[in-house]
């Protein structure tokens, strides 16, 4: 079944990168600008009726973030991720709110924690977890979230720790 | 009847004595009522803690004058109810200042309170404040014309608007109450009961689950006290007064503190085990039920007149 | 709402008047709180007494600790044998349930809710988040310690303290009011600059009911 | 409206009746047997490893230390103290605690007015729970690391019996990992560790499967990781934190693995050759034993130009004339030395300083001189009959075997002794009985019981696998001798060896004897030194212990300035610690020239 | 619904999408904040009513009240650390968290669970839907008033609650899902005791059934609430049973069986029409399957044996690079976790499905308007959200 629906994405899409993680989990990657149209064509013609979640993973390292569509077969029981790539520096995707309702929550939240733009999906800019957030975007990579809570909280002072390794240096050689 | 200023110490006396009466029954009644749902429920005397914690309390924030006068306006007509209604029959000591007339102006006490309220919250600006004045009034309008029906009805009944003449008239044993002379026009007197005593099914009022706690919700400390306050005497006065118009009064003390503890306890079992209606269904439904079982009520309370 | 709507503005009224609206003094206490010395000394005792018998609590979980409220509640673990009743409003409550883990979102709140109540207030700290972090010390959004915001009269360890340990503490609460420890009311009034600070430092901006403050 | 909607609630007041369900007396109410409640930690058993801490995701442990607990071997002295505003009863320091000393009580209730107190050190700290016997214990078949030693592939009895080559084959690279990937990195080790290597460190590096980074951590400590990582005492395995439930980590072959995954000529582009400027100053050393050669690679990397004098034709020492080929091979051994010498470092050999040299002479030429000249005079047990020409000296057969000399091979030996030292003695002769005889008559007796030999466990389970019979606990009685041909070893049965203050002392039962039949005897239990060289000219200046060792500091400088001691003959009893010696000795000198 | 309508043509008007247009200054409309300090609000959040009287015309849902960053404190975990921190997520049920942790990271990293601990995760997961079921279904009738029966459903969870600490010696947070297989079995004894916690169960839903379900005032304020039509399902993301009462079967455990959920015998619940009175109906079924399931598994259940899978040394744990999405039927619908790994120590990122988050704001706001605002809470509760899962 999976094999029949990779080949005839295929046909008609630029995906690659295509790994069945599962009998009924397959992973892809998607054109940016064909993402939406392979989205809409799962759902439409192929039965993927349930979009299960819309993510993104911070790749710091790569420049990029990776959106994830999560899509959900119910009659034949299957999933379809779609991972699409954008540029790190100015993060920007096409709405998908008018295919699932719940896509703006998603999205509301992506622009909130990554900080990646969808124009014109509803209520997109309205905070939605945080409030009167002034840092970068909490679930970017370069976030250092320890340091912000030391930094903004008051850790209780009086912690000390040693390492047993210098510890035990200290207690027996300390000469050497 | 001319007027005794001694007559006003007994009214004190009597005041306070209901007063605690309907301390303790509300904490028992709140104990029994944990008991169905398999708790202990406080101690019966937890509700006299609470009332001087609260008037303990060492600060208070007031919105305005009316804020001040609404939990007053709300003890008037508690008090009000209770000080026009014969308590004893037959004692010179507690029958307050209970006159000919004492049954309408017993009538216009319970919504007295309801409006006072209505200001006093209305002062707090509260939305849930606001929302829950709007529901009152219309509860009290809805409960109130079964309940003017059954007061209407014991008064053809008997010919009378004075309480003590209607007890005067039940006495000589348990066949003469009008719980069994007239047991329809009991019905939908109890039926005005349940919903003037803010118990479920009919406690839109409060309702904490939809509008915490509805007029009183920014009331506090001091405030909250008197409404306390008010909550042990206004529902006693109601009951003493059912009592009085159709479960034949009472003779002494006990048997008043037993009877109105039955009387109260009928909405404590109806509300322990239902839902709470919405505020239009409570009202739809008295308008339904409870007036058409009222008119008819009245219809036959004037049939067997004749 | 935002910061923009506590603005003073100008509105016309349903009968067409003119008329300026300032949120700020219309719905906030302007306030301070004020330092409220106790009475005499057997009379406070009495009040005191009364107090720590009749303990109202604010029902409003800032964390994962009010699952354990639950229980608290229901049968299983009586409240009411120690005295303990909830309410569903500040304004009535004297012990905010006070938070489990404090997310600073609900912090925002925890502040206000506390303000609301009148004195003697007293705070009890439910779960190891509000004493030094939690499991949550490194999060952005969950504040360390319960102190530097909030008077605390107890603490409660554990994570989620057991509803026994919940009732432990009310006690140990009892014990404190009525030795007339329990005036954090007073200590919050004292140090309100500094408490406000703390909580304005994550309090960034305005995202709370008009009239609950 | 149904009539029975109506009444059907009404059946709720039942339960007017029917009895409350609380909890009777909720603040004494005792958790599950398995609750995880509040810590305890059983202070003897605790090593303060400090795993719990790591694995603590709250970061709610410390390592702190606690009075009345000491730093010892396999012991940091700290102990863990939890900070109850963090912990989050997870239990995954009871689970991973590397003792079991940590486990969790039932009890759960601590409630207090300050918030500084919720922190204590389970077990030091006296808390109201220490003695509760219920509550939550690590569950057994249930651990989150391997406790079970990678086993290590050796070289079957049959095949390895008849000749020398080396037995053990060393970790694959998988074997490898898996063994890197049960260490919790504690570092209890490295204090052990006389070479105090940075064990984890290395460790994690084999782990990550970075070699490079592996060697420059090896020879930052011991420039002999070849020969460290085969014949190595490894008292490090002897404290490590897995032993507690299982095997400790092979440490000592996870550090051949990376000696032997790294070729030669790489060592000089992974360690590099030329890092320090070259100095004028001049060090000798004395002995190209570990010793010799550790100090010699150290002072070489600090810039010194060093020469080491060799009695023999050959470097090694020890390692070489001492340890027999099939359990150090001798290229591995020139591996490692080849790379010391690569740096420079001059080496003079057939030159027995005493006789060939004099240590004045080389105080004249050098600005300080190392001598580790070790212990190569073997000890006789002065019995009857020990002064026999059949009776040999361990020490100088094993010499005679590596320099290719004629051994003489009897065809029923006895060996006394249960060193490391008899047990090399015992399995070479095995071998060349197995080559000339086609079997093997040898008999190893010694003085200690078998718990408390001083031979390496393995070494023990070895020999007996190469057939050689293992008698413990019995004194060599007397040597017999019928027609100047020796008939075998009387024996005494021995009681004890050390007596209660810890001394050697043996006591035997002169009742239970026994004879062991032999042709040839084999005296092993010990060698002694020979320092004439330089106490006979500085007698008078050169203080001695009253152990009759020269008195040397942590440096292994002696009374005289210039000269430092290390190795065996201060003390050492093997490889590491001479090879720490020495490193040691570099130091003080490098201290001692720049002062 | 329809005929309620009817007397609202004329105000306020509608957007071409349906919407009621709200002009603030008009003095027509109250809008009240219920939440996040609300009787009625399950969990933290809060709903930003316009009101027209007792009508609602507009929702807003507010979450983020309990946002404790999970899923970036995770980024900052080795993942045997993520283990004590995922089951915060979800306080009333938290080992689904675990057990889609556990799976995601034995899928990933290729370990293979014992029998043995399969059985005992089934167990554990039918037992916190139980709970939290139990514990629901006081809420939902307290959002009515009717607080009784809370009472009893709270006792009985508090019972389970007393197993769970038997088995795990954890009451709230279990904790006994570790990644590779379970950290116990069951005590001596428990079979027993399990076997007198069910029928107590049965017996205080018997006394809910006649309570709270043979209630002619529940009904009235119930029935017809909160319609969801089938064709809403897939539109507003919604699973579990909201999805079920609306007569989709779906069902996680039917639909991608995991554990040992194959193995037993159960039928997927459906309603016909999804309105508040029919989802808790279901539930209501629901708690007496998870008691039926319970026994099966009880009745299966091997005694002893290994169960627990040979974990490598979690303190350097590392795990292919790869990604994942790991579900789990929990009692508000499917539990899932997308996780991608990237060959480190730790987690390049864990995002948690909960079910809340498209119930609990795309399907609130849509369904409050035009109730009456004593029916919100009612209404929330019957959607079974819990705030605390959709912003983690």
């Amino acid at each position: 079944m999976m094999k029949a629906l990779i080949e005839r994405l295929e046909q008609k899409f630029r995906i690659s990168e295509v790994v069945r993680q599962r009998n009924d989990e397959l992973f892809m990657t998607a054109a940016k600008e064909e993402a939406v149209s392979l989205v809409t064509y799962l759902k439409e013609y192929e039965g993927f009726t349930h979009l299960v979640l819309l993510t993104a993973v911070d790749w710091l390292e790569a420049g990029r973030f990776q959106l994830t569509y999560l899509l959900n077969n119910n009659a034949v029981k299957a999933d379809a991720g779609i991972r699409v790539y954008l540029d790190r520096e100015r993060p920007e995707m096409e709405s998908i709110h008018h295919l699932w309702k719940q896509a703006a929550t998603y999205q509301r939240e992506l622009k909130e924690m990554f900080g990646i733009g969808f124009p014109g999906s509803p209520r997109v800019d309205e905070p939605f977890i945080l409030e009167g957030w002034r840092d970068i975007p909490p679930y970017r990579r370069d976030f250092d979230t320890k340091k912000y809570s030391e930094k903004t909280y008051f850790p209780r002072p009086g912690r000390k720790t040693y390492d047993p390794e210098e510890y035990m240096k200290k207690q027996l050689y300390p000469e050497e | 009847m001319g007027f005794e200023p001694v007559k006003i110490l007994y009214a004190l006396i009597s005041l306070f004595l209901i007063f605690n009466v309907g301390m303790l029954i509300s904490g028992i009644t709140r104990k029994i009522g944990a008991r169905v749902g398999r708790r202990h429920g406080i101690r019966f005397y937890q509700p006299y803690i609470d009332l001087v914690k609260n008037y303990a309390l060492r600060s208070n924030v007031s919105h305005g004058v009316m804020f001040y006068l609404g939990p007053v306006f709300r003890l008037t007509g508690g008090i009000g109810v209770y000080l026009f209604i014969p308590v004893i029959y037959g004692s010179e000591y507690f029958s307050n200042f209970s006159f000919a007339g004492d049954m309408v102006l017993v009538l216009y006490f319970i919504f007295f309170g309801t409006l006072g309220m209505a200001l006093g919250a209305g002062e707090g600006g509260h939305p849930y404040s606001a929302i829950g004045i709007g529901r009152g009034l219309a509860q009290v309008t809805a409960a109130e014309i079964p309940l003017v029906i059954a007061f209407l009805g014991v008064a053809i009944q008997y010919q009378s608007l004075s309480v003590t003449e209607i007890v005067a008239a039940q006495q000589g044993g348990m066949m003469q109450w009008t719980m069994v002379t007239n047991p329809l026009i009991t019905l939908v007197g109890l039926i005005a009961f349940l919903g003037t005593m803010s118990r479920s099914p009919f406690d839109v009022v409060m309702a904490p689950q939809e509008i915490p706690i509805g007029p009183p919700t920014e009331f506090h400390s001091t405030f909250l006290g008197v409404l306390q306050t008010n909550r042990a005497i206004f529902p006693m006065a109601k009951t003493v007064l059912f009592v009085n118009l159709f479960f034949g009064g009472a003779a002494n003390w006990g048997v008043l503190v037993l009877k109105v503890f039955i009387v109260y306890m009928t909405s404590v079992v109806v509300g322990v085990v239902f839902p709470r209606f919405r505020v239009d269904q409570s009202i739809r439904w008295f308008y339904k039920y409870a007036l058409i079982l009222g008119i008819i009520a009245l219809f036959v309370t004037s049939l067997i007149i004749r | 709402m935002t910061k923009k709507d506590l603005d003073k503005r100008k509105v016309t009224g349903p009968d067409g008047e003119k008329f300026e609206v300032d949120p700020l003094r219309d719905y906030f206490c302007q306030e301070r709180p004020r330092v409220h010395d106790p009475a005499r000394r057997i009379w406070e005792g009495f009040l005191n007494w009364a107090r720590s018998e009749s303990l109202w609590i604010l029902g409003y979980g800032t964390g994962c600790g009010a699952i354990e409220m639950r229980p608290l509640m229901t049968p299983r673990f009586t409240p009411n044998k120690h005295r303990i009743q909830w309410r569903p409003t500040p304004w009535q409550s004297n012990v905010p349930s006070s938070a489990a883990i404090c997310p600073s979102r609900p912090q925002a709140r925890g502040p206000g809710s506390y303000e609301q109540m009148q004195g003697p207030k007293y705070v009890v700290a439910l779960g190891s988040c509000t004493i030094n972090g939690g499991m949550y010390w490194d999060s952005y959004n969950t504040i360390n310690r319960l102190d530097k915001y909030l008077p605390v009269d107890v603490y409660i360890t554990g994570c989620m303290p057991r509803p026994e340990s919940l009732l432990a503490g009310f006690e140990k609460l009892k014990t404190l009011i009525r030795e007339g420890r329990g005036e954090g009311q007073n200590l919050y009034a004292k140090h309100f600059d500094e408490y406000k600070a703390n909580q304005k430092k994550i309090i960034r901006d305005w995202d709370m009911p008009d009239y609950n403050w | 409206m149904r009539l029975k909607d109506v009444l059907s609630p009404f059946l709720a007041w039942k339960h007017l009746f029917s009895p409350p369900v609380p909890v009777r007396k909720p603040l004494e109410r005792e958790a599950a047997p398995r609750y995880r409640g509040f810590h305890q930690n059983d202070m003897e058993e605790c090593i303060g490893c400090g795993t719990c801490e790591e694995i603590c995701q709250n970061a709610a442990i410390d390592m702190v230390p606690v009075e009345g607990i000491g730093t010892r071997d396999g012991d940091s002295g700290l102990r863990p103290r939890i900070d109850y505003g963090r912990c989050c009863w997870c239990a995954l320091c009871v689970d991973i605690c590397t003792t079991g000393s940590l486990t969790m009580s039932n009890e759960y209730q601590w409630i207090d007015t300050d918030p500084d107190v919720f922190r204590f050190v389970p077990g030091a700290e006296a808390k109201p729970w220490d003695e509760r016997k219920k509550g939550y214990r690590k569950p057994e078949h249930y651990e989150l690391y391997n406790t079970e030693r990678i086993p290590m592939e050796e070289v079957p009895p049959e095949a390895r019996s008849k000749s020398f080559i080396e037995i053990v084959k060393g970790y694959s690279k998988a074997q490898a990992l898996r063994e890197a990937d049960r260490c919790v990195e504690c570092g209890i080790c490295i204090a052990t560790c006389p070479a105090h290597m940075g064990i984890p460190e290395y460790i994690k590096a084999v782990r990550e499967d970075d070699m490079e980074q592996a060697l420059r951590v090896l020879y930052e400590t011991n420039p002999l990781p070849e020969v460290c990582g085969r014949i190595c005492t490894h008292k490090c395995e002897t404290v490590c934190s897995m032993q507690y439930k299982g095997d400790p980590i092979s440490i000592r072959w996870l550090k051949r693995y990376i000696a032997d995954q790294v070729p030669a000529e790489r060592y000089e582009e992974i360690l590099g050759a030329d890092a320090v400027e070259q100095s004028n100053k001049k060090v000798a050393v004395i002995g190209a034993g570990p010793g010799g050669l550790s100090a010699a690679y150290y002072l070489a990397r600090l810039g010194y130009r060093v020469n080491v004098f060799e009695e023999r034709a050959e470097p090694g020492g020890m390692m070489r004339y001492g340890i027999p080929e099939y359990r150090l091979p001798y290229d591995q051994l020139d591996k490692d030395i080849g790379y010391i010498r690569s740096l420079g470092v001059k080496m003079t050999f057939n030159t027995r300083v005493g006789k060939d040299i004099t240590l004045e002479q080389l105080h004249k030429d050098y600005d300080a001189v190392f001598a580790a000249t070790g212990l190569h005079q073997g000890r006789s047990t002065r019995v009857d009959g020990a002064d026999h020409p059949m009776v040999f000296q361990a020490i100088d057969i094993l010499r005679d075997v590596t320099e290719g000399k004629k051994i003489e091979v009897a065809e029923k030996i006895v060996v006394i002794g249960g060193g490391n030292v008899a047990m090399d003695i015992a399995r070479t002769l095995a071998r060349l009985q197995n080559q000339k005889y086609g079997k093997v008559q040898l008999i190893l007796t010694s003085l200690e019981s078998e718990d408390i030999m001083p031979a390496d466990l393995e070494e023990i389970v070895e020999s007996r696998e190469e057939n050689v019979v293992i008698e413990p606990s019995w004194g060599p009685g007397s040597i017999k001798i019928e027609d100047g041909k020796i008939k075998g070893l009387n024996v005494i049965r021995c009681l004890s060896v050390f007596d209660e203050d810890g001394r050697f002392n043996p006591k035997f039962d002169q009742n239970e004897t026994n004879f062991f039949e032999a042709d040839q005897v084999i005296e092993a239990i010990g060698q002694g030194m020979d320092i004439e060289y330089m106490t006979k000219k500085f007698e008078d200046r050169l203080e001695m212990t009253p152990r009759n060792r020269v008195k040397v500091d942590i440096f292994g400088q002696s009374s005289l300035p210039w000269l430092f001691l290390g190795g065996d003959i201060t003390g050492g009893t093997d490889a590491i610690t001479a090879i720490a010696d020495g490193h040691r000795a570099a130091k003080g000198i490098d201290k001692f020239l720049n002062k | 619904m329809a005929d309620k309508n009817k007397y609202r043509e004329k105000f306020p008007e509608k957007d071409p999408d349906g919407s009621n247009i709200i002009d603030p200054e008009s003095h027509k409309f109250i809008k009240v904040w219920q939440g996040p300090q609300h009787p009625g609000i399950t969990g933290n959040m809060s709903l930003e009513l316009i009101l027209q009287g007792d009508e609602v015309m507009h929702c807003k849902t507010h979450v983020g009240y309990l946002h404790r960053g999970f899923e970036k404190l995770m980024e900052r975990r080795r993942f045997i650390q993520c283990f004590p921190l995922v089951c915060r997520i979800a306080v009333p049920e938290p080992d689904f968290n675990e057990y889609c942790l556990a799976a995601t990271l034995e899928e990933l990293a290729g370990i293979k669970v014992p029998e043995a601990a399969k059985w005992m995760r089934t167990l554990i997961l039918e037992m916190s839907r139980l709970t939290s079921f139990l514990m629901w279904l006081g809420g939902q009738s307290g959002a009515f008033g009717l607080g009784v029966a809370g009472q009893w459903t709270n006792y009985v969870r508090d019972l389970m609650l007393d197993r769970f600490e038997e088995i795990s010696g954890g009451r709230i947070y279990r904790m006994h899902i570790p990644p590779g297989g379970v950290r116990g079995l069951t005590p001596d004894g428990f079979r027993a005791r399990m076997e007198e916690t069910l029928q107590a169960v049965e017996a205080a839903m018997k006394d809910v059934d006649r309570t709270l379900f043979d209630n002619a005032v529940f009904k009235r304020r119930t029935v017809g609430l909160g319609y969801i039509p089938p064709e809403m399902v897939d539109a507003y993301g919604v699973t579990g049973p909201n999805a079920r009462a609306a007569g989709v079967p779906k069902d996680v455990r039917r639909d991608h069986p995991y554990l040992k959920y194959p193995e037993l015998d159960f039928d997927v619940i459906t309603g016909n029409d999804s309105d508040v009175y029919t989802r808790t109906d279901l539930r209501r079924k629901e708690i007496l399957l998870s008691v039926d399931l319970i026994r099966q598994i009880m009745a299966k259940m091997p005694g002893s044996g290994e169960y627990m899978a040979k974990l490598p040394n979690v303190l350097h744990w590392k795990i292919p690079r790869g990604e994942t999405y790991i579900r789990a039927e929990c009692t508000r619908g499917e539990y899932g976790f997308y996780t991608v790994t990237d060959g480190s120590g730790y987690p390049r990122r864990i995002n948690v499905r909960g079910p809340s988050y498209t119930h609990a704001v795309a399907l609130m706001e849509k369904l409050a308007v035009d109730c009456n605002i004593a029916d919100v809470a009612g209404l929330m509760s019957s959607l079974h959200t819990y705030p605390p899962e959709i912003e983690r």
